[in-house]
């Protein structure tokens, strides 16, 4: 058993590439690793509560939800979150809210890093 | 007693997403970041602009003025200011044809350090004794 | 057809404008697409303005950007927000955002 | 005095190119025009209310409700909303909330239309 | 009585940010669009697939097995169900070897219309003689 | 260094795999990346193939977008997320997302 950070960035919500992220982690947890996520910019959109699941969009919600019971943790930048209007009762509950220093600290102490950037 | 040294790699120009600022600010929180680790335990970036990213380090960046919000300069000189690394790829200034004089300073803040005009070479060493790399 | 075609990033992953055809054809560069007016690479300036079009770019996105008027191309008309609510009204009438 | 609508697609919140979008509304706005919105993908994020305006970030909230003040018609696609988790309630006031085909309405009655999209 | 015709363009490939994918759904949408039109009036979009978006077109696309959201494939076969026109530029086909047995259909679903392989210069045109042009 | 490059777009608008040295690379197609694994363009495989790398791209993605098995360029390895993850805890130390 080892440890994975992911790094989520911006224009994640709205991507594929948000659903690679958490199926990649849920993968990971299934296979007995500890997974930390890490949600910075437009990510952080994806920790907001009652998304409506239709078919016709990626939703994070309920992946989201299925990670925090198997005891990954999800952090949010807070600065980032706040900008966009989600405040903490509008938060999927189990997310934590930070500041970016989580994300170093989780790095210290993980084995892989996956930082996923691009535009 | 351990150090988590990291190689920070913005590679893309800012202003479109948000992504290569990120790049800036994250690198700017290993100031704070003993509150969460061990007594003696360290994290380090090293800040690297490679490609179009090094045009994240040209002066005079009027985004205040113009859309009400922080420059990628003012956060470079944030990021000089608390000691970080801060390494700027020589063969692309070049290729832009950016002169030293032309790129950021925070002498104005009282800051010492300096960007560095390093070649990729001394960037890919960064990456290489790095535990960890995260591009931008 | 009168076509503005707007360009907003530095690096293009489609290549639609080489094929575009227009009788007159706008290029107006905003946000990141302002480098193409400024940015040489190894002393040569951008191939878009190479193109036979009329090139525009946008004077607060160069500001935001540490981009001074002095290092624009001369082929390369700089605008404001006021100018571009003018072009696209009476110079163009359909608009493309690659 | 003519009409503009700007359609605002994916990526769009958390990129410079959603403040493009209102000052080129605003400027337009300001000279005598009339301008519709309408926001698609992830731009719809940028209706959610309460949007804390830290200066490190873009900050839609304040431009959308001064250009609703001026009387532009801002209209988010209602599936992509709640398919982010934003409800009616969590909305900024004065937006208006409908299917696609606003979009092709105010296209049918305008004289000029800037489709924004990209990645 | 005016009819609006439009020239959605989709150049982008699908399944990476949601653009072009709303580019065949906001298309589809001038199916309902006369409940906000006055008696008579119209908008008739023409649905193109140029460059890398040619690639939405492929058959057998298994999104919803692999990540649980509606295929590009899906959103085409409902396009030809309410009689869009659907063209996609034949020299980008060539160029990826991309042959018409391939392509999407939605003959399963009882659809008539087929996707029309047209020369790019097809495409043009529809570009001109649409009153306004959208890429996505 | 063991790094592993992740390519998750068809069109890069970056350069910087071409200046990366690592003892050993390893690139894996993700997303809309796996199209350089299974499209030609004009009948020639995507450049990224050429590398002295190993190549890896992610069925589950392949499958999405209508790319068969039998497509795949032979020098590429097809992975699922299972096999991905032990990739990324077994092979490589650092991770590059491009």
């Amino acid at each position: 058993m080892a440890t994975l950070t992911i790094g989520v960035f911006s224009s994640l919500v709205g991507s594929m590439t948000l659903d690679f992220a958490l199926k990649l982690a849920e993968t990971a947890v299934n296979k007995g690793h500890k997974v930390n996520i890490w949600l910075s910019g437009n990510a952080t959109a994806g920790i907001k509560n009652h998304q409506k699941h239709l078919k016709d969009y990626s939703t994070g919600e309920k992946h989201f939800r299925a990670l925090l019971e198997k005891g990954v943790e999800v952090c949010t930048c807070e600065a980032c979150t706040l900008a966009r209007g989600i405040n903490k009762p509008d938060a999927i509950e189990g997310v934590q809210w930070n500041a970016m220093h989580w994300y170093l600290a989780k790095i210290h102490t993980s084995d892989r890093v996956l930082h996923i950037g691009g535009e | 007693m351990a150090d988590t040294k990291l190689a920070f790699i913005v590679q893309r120009p800012q202003y479109k997403s948000e992504n290569p600022k990120l790049g800036i600010t994250h690198a700017i929180a290993y100031q704070t970041v003993e509150i969460l680790l061990e007594d003696g335990e360290t994290v380090t970036p090293a800040l690297c602009f490679i490609g179009d990213g090094v045009l994240a380090c040209l002066k005079d960046q009027k985004a205040m003025g113009n859309y009400e919000i922080t420059s990628s300069e003012m956060h470079l000189k944030t990021a000089l200011l608390v000691d970080l690394d801060v390494l700027v790829c020589k063969e692309d200034l070049e290729r832009f044809g950016i002169t030293e004089d032309k790129i950021v300073d925070a002498e104005d803040m009282g800051a010492e350090k300096k960007i560095q005009v390093v070649p990729f070479e001394t960037i890919q060493k960064e990456m290489e004794s790095a535990k960890h790399v995260l591009f931008f | 057809m009168k076509l503005g075609v707007f360009v907003s990033d530095f690096r293009n992953t489609v290549d639609t404008l080489d094929r575009l055809k227009a009788e007159k054809l706008g290029i107006i560069l905003v946000q990141n697409g302002v480098y193409h007016a400024s940015i040489k690479e190894n002393g040569k300036s951008s191939p878009l303005l190479e193109k036979s079009a009329n090139l525009y770019a946008l004077s607060e996105d160069l500001e935001t950007r540490g981009l001074t008027g002095s290092s624009v191309d001369s082929r390369v008309k700089v605008i404001n927000y006021s100018d571009l609510v003018d072009l696209i009204f009476n110079d163009y009438e359909k608009l493309a955002w690659l």
